[in-house]
């Protein structure tokens, strides 16, 4: 599959997600949003490993090239895992003080 | 890796310790004695007299430059707890975990200090992130605190969505996370660098410039700093950006073969836009810590200075302006922390109040303004020569000169209020030992405006 | 002896010193010993110098290096001949005299100022001193800003009087602008000749263009308009005489007025190689004759009528200077000082029993009262009319003829003038004396004849007066009796070479001198007939008499022209360039900053979106600057 | 050794004298320290000047800058007028109330310590160093003891100044990468060979930072508010010493460093210089305010000094050079005038006072001999400088030097309104109760007085003091 | 076209079309269950190129992890009514429109760049996605990252409890 194909569909799905973020106004949904980003730099991530082992396997049959890539979408994983505890702990946090998870309530601070 | 694997077993000691002793100051014993280990580690490491040799697969290298600015960060982060450590508790209660918090974030630190490749780098910006998004929302009741910690949250995660972009087409490109790997897929052009790989570092740049609240990426600083507890908002303005600062620096200084000319271009706009909102939006602020946060992208556009010439200069001055910035800004935030009013209006006779206080503001605020005889002239002098030394560019240096005059107005209101004006400047206890701390501060800062090589010796020996 | 020269003007300093203070220490007495004291001996001094110049001709005296930066130096030094010593004599002479004069006429004044206005004047004649004693512009410089300075502390004496205050520094001022036009002239000779002494001046004199020298001498000449009160800076001249009296002899008729002439006689050889200059000062000169003269017709302030008459008379000097007649105008300067001098000390002497009344209509009839003051009041006004044999005659029509030889036009405006002033002096003259009283019962009945400290000047002012012109005995009368033009040879002996006099027949000057005789004579009998009857009420003037009466309105002119504009222009600087230009302009780029500031701050929303929207904007922008090499446009353009 | 003597006198004095809590004490010990400054400063420059007159030390060997003082003959002369103004100021100013008098003094010592700095500094970074140790003191002592309007005076004064430091250390630092040894020397800048084009911005980013502490026109409108709002004991300083430290780096910074671009320059500053000289004159004459008044005053007279510089002429070089030692004396002269009528009556208002001479004759006589050594009457010292300089501006232009002259003319209309209306007439309300000036207030002013006219009749060792400095000047022309 | 090419376009399709139907959704507890459809596209994308592990982990981790919380916290908030005001209609424009222009601005850039044309990513075969390569790598290259991301997580525990702890 060309590589191109991948990296378009993966940069349809981040930009999706930057349109949520930005159009959105539920924390929550903006956090899933950003979610969705994460996950389309995941698929490109792989899908660029597997292109990058394409290439080396052409000269080597036993490399392991590439595998960086996929490695790095399991720290990405871990890293979104992390993030969604703490995230989602802020959130209830914010709901239980203003009960609402409305980002545009969000301006106490400013100018 | 000394600093790296002692950093966070004393997260893991002070989280335990708040189980056995709830009192701050026993605490904050800890933590100080903590970081003196945690120095001493690192020393230790930076002489090579005992090393923890770790195989980390060229993931991280460690070499004097980072070693030594995880010295400087770990000293400071001393001279925070000494000055501001009895006043966390005013943040919440759980002051153990925040203590614990601040040595993950010191992990992170020593991991942005040492890493070789996208993926530590990575990796070191969530430790570092993730306890501060934390600590912003430290004050539980307080909406603005809530509110600044949402903001923040919201706002990191979608830069570290930027930032992977970065990394990925970064890897696509050379098909390697580590910074010195050249473009595998040969270019057309010939010298033209990969497309993808330039798109890779633009992202990685607005990501890194978010981290150092460089504008116009700068709009969670504000409203962050103003929202987190003040205790925090020092430590984050302070250390944790002049991290911010080093892993920038240790990024693209590896790249500038790929960056082109325009790469000077954007990070000119990138400088100017910088200083004038930084400095501008300054001028109006009516509270101190809000304009403290805005002084802090200001001097953060004056940082990007050893971005910009990226040179021996840049890098010894990045250093010295750390220092210069962070003790400077640490002291300040812990006469602030005292203070019951924020505004300015707040300090409205301290001089007559607290003599010492006001005079040792007075020098920070010099140090900040970049006053000669104080750290803070030399930090901006070392900066400013970087970039005269690269040569042609001397316009943008008297730009930054335009605005540190600026810088002067707001800086001096301060100075105004603490001296000038009549008024009650209330403040909570102040004690004697803290007001030593400050003196003890306020003199290493003339110290270094005097003879700078106290710093930056400690490269050479 | 010559070497003793500084002595001169060191005891007047001395003086100064003593009197100035100690003013609160000392008695009456003791500061007017003082002051006459050191007069005297520098009286004394200088007429020992005065012979030795005569036996042993000029000498350069060199006190000490005033300034010395590389080539360029200034020496403090003496010139002692033939001019500065007739000088020294005609200013230490009535210089003593004077002081004489004032230790009575002042002793109404207490103490403290009794001993400042002799200090003032001390500080005046040592100042006169060097400004004729200095061997180069510089040093002449000083003494000419120094008698300056004295004329304004002198003429403000009485301090408390807003009015004289007003006229010291006009007198001031007015003296600055001629002295910016003498400080030019000494900047040109430096920076041409790069010296300021005269004996290397004169000496270097064709190293300088034409150009250079008429600039050079008109400059200088305008230094002279300022100091000798010539046309068109004359006004303060007049305004000067709310000084006492003496200082108004002293200052304002016998020495300092005549520094213009002193000047241009000491630099007669520069003038004499610049026709335009001369005409210049000629014409100027014969204006500010006639010009004066017509207002003083008018004039009923005793003072006034002299002042305008010294201004006159000093104009008649420079067109004698400006008609190459040197040696005239310094003989006038001389008899013009004794007359002058005598004049204004006998107005000071009528005002004095007159309680300081100095309106001329309220007088008359002092003729019985004061027989001293009168007859030898009479005796100058003859003098200053020109009636042979008085000393103003000779002086008087040594000029004129020179006049007449250069161009008769001077010759018959100046012959005017001349009718003028016998006829105001002869107004003045009856008015004061002659007639019935018009004044008030009290002051009648306190008049009285001045103390003899007040008279003897007076009389030994009369007799030079009536004498002074026979030590300029025109070839006319006598061949080679012309013993100042042989005194004084040498200093104008370079110019004389120069100029190429033809003189008039005998049978012509006679016959002009005799018309001009018998017409002043004739004038005086018409004016005393005149004003004889002169009763007390006043009649309105009307048209040209009116005009005169106002002075021409220059004052008005001046002030309408001249010194209301740069008040106007002083406030428009102050209140709308200062303020609202550049000052404006400074705290506009505050303002701007304060302005930038709300403004940006409104970027600061609060909206986490916003925030977002703005960084991905900027970031697209980025891509787009970054690749615009990349034509990503046209690729957009073929997408859609 | 001298020079290191010289600040580091007032430098220690100062800092001991924050902590000196009792005012007489602290007038004292200011005074003993500003007094055993001349005797030093004295000492040095005429009696002992077999002792060292130079410093050499490593200071920073990483950028290449050293703690290097000297002193040639325009260094002393400066040095010798702040040694000579400081204790004359607190003499004159001795019964003068501050609170925390302890820290005004020693403020003022301060500034005294970074002036000297600056006139003996041989190092761009070290005189970049004192040029701002000079300024912070003084911004504290006007917004802390100056008039109802001293925050915003001062503040704008402190920034504008600043940014004009700004300007010069991007010079500097510019000039510093020029250097073959990468040193702040004077030398080595000295030797630095430039291109013209390249002279001409660094020439004005130093000049404009001068031109703001002369101040020459138009970048001088902080100053009359300024001067008009600092303490008077700190206008002193401001305006009597101060102020050199603009025309002292023109002649040891500037010229010698940029001396195509001064010649090309020459003709806009000298006519800035002649415009901003009639127009603070005619300011001057409808001033107000005593104070006001000599400030406009001030910056008329800086602006022949100004003019002069660039006139590439060693005679008005020399009488720039005397010009400034005199034009300190004679302002400082005028501003302890100024503050002994406001002290007494409360008030500088020229429309409010009057008649002062019958009630202090003694002031009134003092007064007018400063008067007339601010219109360079002859004999007073000022006529020197004056007159040196004239014969400079007039061998670059005639008109110029014509229309610079017409202040000479203005300078007398607003000095003898000033003189007049103070003095002269009867007595107003305010001062009918005047009495004369006491004996401290006296003794400052008849010192000034012998000084002024002992330097205007005998100039030569001041002449003499700077030829050095003038000679080595010009020859780099 | 091939039954490899068949399922990438129809996985691309359910990815970006589930994608659009998360931001566009009014109901949160839609947009989670929509947002787990894309997660399962993603898998399914891993499947096709030879990412088992992956694959797994990412419905695991994510779909059955992290939705679930999310899922949990808007149950918990009881968020699943359509409470959600409208942005202003312009934000939400100049929103959609800005990150248009991002993917417009970035897929030309990736046209132009020669870099990648005839590249492929290879689709079925090759191993290093298979589990035991990818552990064997983990624990030996990686072993340090690994350690260090325990840090994280232990800063993430320790941020959760301050938050969470009732005071």
């Amino acid at each position: 599959m060309p590589i191109q194909y991948y990296i378009y569909l993966s940069l349809a799905l981040f930009s999706i997600g930057i349109i949520g973020v930005l159009t959105r106004r539920n924390a929550i949904i903006v956090f899933m949003c950003v979610e969705l980003m994460l996950n389309a730099v995941n698929l490109l991530l792989v899908a660029f490993s597997k292109m990058h082992h394409g290439v080396a396997l052409a000269t080597d049959p036993a490399t392991t090239a590439g595998i960086d890539g996929q490695l790095f979408v399991f720290f990405i994983m871990v890293v979104a895992a992390a993030e969604v505890s703490v995230g989602l702990a802020i959130i209830v946090m914010m709901y239980r003080n203003v009960h609402s998870v409305d980002i545009n309530f969000l301006n106490r601070l400013k100018n | 890796m000394n600093a790296i694997i002692l950093s966070a077993l004393l997260g893991v000691v002070m989280m335990f310790s708040g189980i056995i002793t709830n009192n701050k100051s026993v605490l904050k014993y800890i933590a100080a004695a903590g970081l003196l280990l945690l120095i001493a580690a690192n020393l230790l490491d930076t002489y090579a007299l005992f090393k923890i040799n770790i195989n980390t697969h060229g993931l991280l290298s460690f070499e004097k430059f980072g070693l030594y600015f995880n010295t400087l960060a770990f000293g400071a982060t001393l001279v925070y707890v000494c000055l501001s450590g009895s006043d966390i508790e005013k943040a919440g209660i759980n002051v153990a975990e925040y203590f614990a918090l601040i040595f993950f974030v010191l992990c992170g630190i020593s991991i942005l200090s040492g890493f070789n490749g996208l993926l530590m780098l990575f990796l070191g910006i969530e430790i570092l992130s993730i306890p501060l998004y934390i600590l912003t929302g430290a004050d539980k009741r307080n909406l603005k605190s809530n509110e600044a910690s949402l903001k923040y949250f919201l706002m990191g995660s979608f830069t570290t969505g930027i930032m992977l972009m970065g990394i990925a087409l970064f890897y696509g490109a050379t098909g390697s996370f580590a910074l010195n790997a050249p473009a595998i897929i040969p270019t057309t052009g010939g010298i033209n660098p990969s497309f993808l790989q330039v798109a890779a570092l633009l992202l990685l740049f607005v990501a890194m410039a978010f981290k150092v609240s460089a504008a116009p990426f700068h709009f969670w600083t504000p409203d962050v700093y103003d929202g987190a507890p003040g205790v925090f908002t020092s430590f984050m303005a302070t250390i944790v950006k002049a991290a911010g600062f080093i892993a920038f620096i240790r990024l693209f200084q590896s790249q500038s073969v790929v960056l082109g000319p325009t790469w000077k271009i954007i990070l000119s706009f990138v400088i100017i836009a910088t200083l004038l909102i930084g400095n501008i939006t300054a001028v109006f602020q009516q509270s101190v810590k809000r304009m403290l946060a805005y002084s802090s992208i200001a001097q953060a556009g004056f940082m990007l200075f050893a971005l910009f010439a990226g040179n021996d200069l840049a890098r010894e001055g990045i250093i010295l302006y750390s220092v210069a910035y962070s003790l400077a800004t640490i002291g300040i935030f812990a006469v602030l922390i005292k203070m019951s009013d924020y505004t300015f209006d707040g300090f409205n006779g301290l001089a007559k109040k607290h003599p010492v206080l006001a005079f040792t503001t007075t020098i920070f605020l010099l140090s900040l303004a970049g006053i000669p005889l104080t750290a803070g002239f030399f930090a901006k002098y070392y900066m400013l020569a970087a970039v005269v030394k690269e040569g042609g560019a001397l316009w943008l240096v008297i730009i930054a000169l335009f605005f540190a005059a600026v810088s002067v107005y707001y800086y001096f209101k301060v100075i105004q209020a603490m001296y000038f004006k009549e008024g009650d400047a209330e403040t909570t206890e102040i004690t004697g030992a803290f007001k030593t701390g400050l003196v003890l501060l306020a003199a290493f800062v003339i110290l270094i405006g005097i003879w700078p090589s106290i710093i930056l010796n400690g490269f050479y020996f | 002896m010559s070497k003793f020269v500084y002595l001169v003007p060191l005891f007047p300093l001395i003086g100064f010193l003593i009197n100035g203070l100690g003013r609160k220490a000392m008695t009456k007495s003791m500061i007017s010993i003082i002051g006459c004291g050191v007069m005297l001996a520098s009286f004394v001094v200088s007429v020992l110098v005065f012979f030795d110049v005569k036996e042993h001709g000029a000498t350069v005296v060199n006190l000490f290096s005033f300034i010395k930066a590389y080539s360029f130096q200034v020496p403090f030094a003496f010139q002692v001949d033939q001019l500065s010593s007739l000088f020294l004599l005609i200013i230490t002479g009535i210089g003593f005299l004077i002081h004489l004069y004032s230790a009575a006429y002042m002793h109404e004044e207490e103490e403290q100022h009794f001993g400042r206005y002799f200090a003032y004047l001390n500080l005046f004649v040592f100042s006169m001193l060097l400004l004729v004693l200095g061997a180069n512009y510089v040093i002449m410089f000083i003494g000419w800003e120094g008698v300056g300075l004295c004329s304004y502390l002198l003429i403000g004496f009485w301090f408390k009087n807003d009015q004289y205050n007003y006229a010291a520094k006009k007198a001031f001022v007015m003296n600055r602008i001629g002295d910016l036009g003498f400080l030019l002239a000494v900047f040109w000779l430096i920076f041409k000749l790069g010296t300021v002494s005269y004996g290397d001046v004169f000496a270097n004199i064709d190293k300088l263009s034409d150009l250079d020298i008429t600039a050079i001498t008109l400059l200088l000449f305008v230094g002279a308009m300022g100091k000798s009160a010539q046309l068109p800076l004359y006004t303060w001249l007049p305004d000067a005489m709310a000084g006492p009296t003496p200082v108004s002899a002293l200052i304002h008729a016998a020495t300092m007025v005549t520094a213009g002439i002193y000047m241009i006689a000491r630099s007669n050889i520069l003038y004499t190689l610049a026709p335009v200059s001369q005409t210049v000062v000629a014409i100027v000169g014969l204006a500010t004759a006639i010009f004066a003269a017509t207002i003083a017709l008018k004039q009923n302030d005793i003072k006034k009528v002299l002042a305008y008459s010294t201004v006159s008379q000093l104009g008649y000097m420079f067109l004698g200077l400006g008609v190459g007649a040197y040696t005239g105008a310094v003989f006038h300067v001389m008899t013009h000082a004794f007359f002058k001098a005598l004049l204004f000390l006998g107005a000071g002497s009528v005002i004095h029993a007159m309680h300081h009344e100095q309106d001329i209509r309220k007088m008359g009839g002092l003729k019985k009262h004061m027989p001293i003051t009168h007859i030898t009041f009479l005796l100058a006004c003859l003098a200053i009319a020109g009636i042979p044999p008085f000393s103003g005659f000779f002086s008087k029509d040594e000029i004129l003829m020179a006049a007449y030889n250069s161009n008769p036009l001077y010759y018959y405006v100046g012959m005017a003038g001349a009718l003028m002033t016998a006829f105001y002096m002869f107004r003045l003259y009856t008015m004061t004396f002659l007639g019935s009283f018009r004044g008030t019962h009290e002051q009648e009945h306190h008049l009285h004849e001045s103390p003899s400290a007040m008279t003897i000047p007076l009389i030994v002012l009369a007799v030079l007066s009536v004498l002074g012109g026979f030590v300029g005995i025109p070839e006319v009368f006598a061949s080679d009796a012309h013993s100042l033009e042989h005194f004084l040879a040498p200093i104008f002996a370079e110019s004389a070479k120069i100029q190429h006099g033809h003189h008039l027949s005998h049978t012509q000057e006679y016959m002009m001198m005799g018309v001009s005789t018998i017409l002043i004579i004739g004038i005086i009998l018409f004016a005393v007939s005149k004003f004889k009857k002169t009763q007390a009420q006043q009649t309105e003037s009307s048209g040209i008499a009116k005009l005169l009466e106002n002075k021409w309105y220059v004052d008005e002119l001046y002030d309408t022209v001249i010194v209301k504009p740069l008040h106007l222009l002083s406030v428009f600087l102050k209140n709308i360039v200062e303020k609202s230009g550049i000052d404006g302009a400074v705290n506009g780029v505050g303002k701007l900053v304060g302005y930038g500031s709300r403004q940006l701050r409104l970027l600061q929303s609060g909206q986490v979106g916003n925030y977002l929207l703005i960084m991905v904007m900027i970031m697209i922008v980025f891509v787009l600057i970054w690749f615009n090499d990349l034509t990503i446009m046209n690729f957009l353009k073929k997408l859609f | 050794m001298i020079p290191v003597f010289l600040i580091l006198l007032p430098l220690l004095t100062g800092i001991v004298g924050f902590f000196i809590k009792e005012d007489n004490a602290a007038k004292g010990w200011a005074l003993l320290s500003a007094v055993l400054t001349l005797v030093v400063a004295i000492a040095g420059i005429y009696f002992y000047p077999s002792i060292q007159q130079s410093f050499d030390s490593a200071w920073l060997p990483a950028l290449g800058s050293r703690f290097t003082l000297t002193m040639d003959g325009m260094s002393k002369m400066l040095v010798l007028l702040t040694a000579v103004s400081f204790p004359l100021i607190f003499l004159a100013t001795y019964k003068n109330r501050y609170k925390n008098a302890g820290s005004f003094y020693a403020l003022m010592l301060l500034t005294q310590a970074g002036l000297m700095g600056v006139f003996v500094a041989n190092d761009a970074l070290l005189f970049y160093f004192f040029w701002e140790l000079a300024l912070i003191p003084v911004y504290f002592l006007c917004s802390l003891w100056g008039g109802e309007k001293r925050i915003a005076a001062t503040f704008k004064f402190f920034i504008y100044t600043f940014v004009g430091s700004l300007m010069m250390l991007a010079g500097i630092l510019y000039l510093y990468f020029q250097t073959a040894d990468h040193s702040f020397a004077w030398q080595s800048f000295y030797a630095v060979q430039m291109e013209p084009s390249q002279q001409s911005l660094i020439f004005w980013l130093f000049f404009v930072a001068f031109a703001i502490k002369m101040p020459i026109f138009p970048f001088h409108t902080w100053q009359p508010d300024a001067y008009e709002q600092s303490p008077t004991a700190t206008t002193m300083v401001l305006s009597g010493v101060m102020v050199k430290m603009g025309i002292f780096a023109v002649v040891k910074w500037l010229i010698p460093f940029f001396p195509a671009a001064a010649d090309k320059y020459a003709q806009i500053i000298i006519v800035l210089s002649v415009v901003g000289m009639l127009y603070a004159s005619l300011i001057a004459i409808r001033q107000d305010d005593i104070k006001r008044l000599i400030a406009y005053s001030s910056i008329a007279h800086i602006g022949l000094m100004s003019a002069t510089l660039f006139t590439n002429s060693r005679v008005g070089l020399e009488g720039v050079m005397i010009q400034m030692f005199n034009h300190g004396v004679n302002v400082i002269g005028l501003w302890i005038v100024a503050d002994a009528i406001e002290q007494q009556l409360g008030t500088r208002k020229l429309s409010e006072l009057g008649g002062l001479a019958q009630k202090a004759p003694v002031l009134a006589i003092l007064l007018v001999v400063m008067a007339f050594a601010n219109i360079a009457l002859p004999l007073t010292n000022a006529f020197i400088g004056e007159f040196l300089m004239f014969n400079g501006l007039f061998s670059y232009n005639i008109w110029i030097a014509a229309i610079a002259g017409i202040s000479i003319i203005l300078a007398a209309v607003y000095t003898l309104n000033m003189v007049q209306k103070v003095f002269y007439g009867n007595t107003t309300v305010v001062t009918e109760n005047a009495i004369d000036i006491s004996g401290h207030i006296k003794l400052a002013l008849v010192v000034l007085v012998v000084v002024v006219i002992a330097l205007g009749v005998y100039p030569q060792p001041m002449i003499d003091l700077t030829k050095d400095t003038v000679g080595a000047t010009m020859a780099g022309k | 076209m091939s039954i490899t090419e068949i399922l990438f376009f129809f996985l691309s399709a359910l990815a970006v079309f589930s994608a659009i139907m998360v931001l566009v959704s009014r109901n949160p507890v839609h947009s989670v269950l929509w947002l787990i459809a894309v997660f399962f596209a993603i898998s399914g994308h891993y499947i096709l190129l030879n990412a088992q592990f992956l694959a797994i982990v990412n419905l695991i981790v994510y779909a059955g992890a992290i939705m679930v919380l999310f899922l949990f916290v808007i149950m918990l908030m009881n968020l699943n009514k359509e409470t959600e005001r409208n942005k202003h209609i312009w934000m939400k424009l100049a929103g959609a429109v800005s990150g248009g222009c991002f993917l417009m601005v970035l897929v030309s850039l990736v046209r132009q760049a020669s870099d990648f044309q005839e590249k492929t990513a290879l689709m079925g075969t090759g191993d290093i996605g298979l589990i035991k390569n990818l552990g064997k790598a983990l624990f030996s290259d990686f072993v340090v990252p690994f350690e260090i991301s325990s840090v994280l997580f232990l800063s993430a525990m320790v941020g959760a409890v301050v938050i969470g702890k009732k005071e």
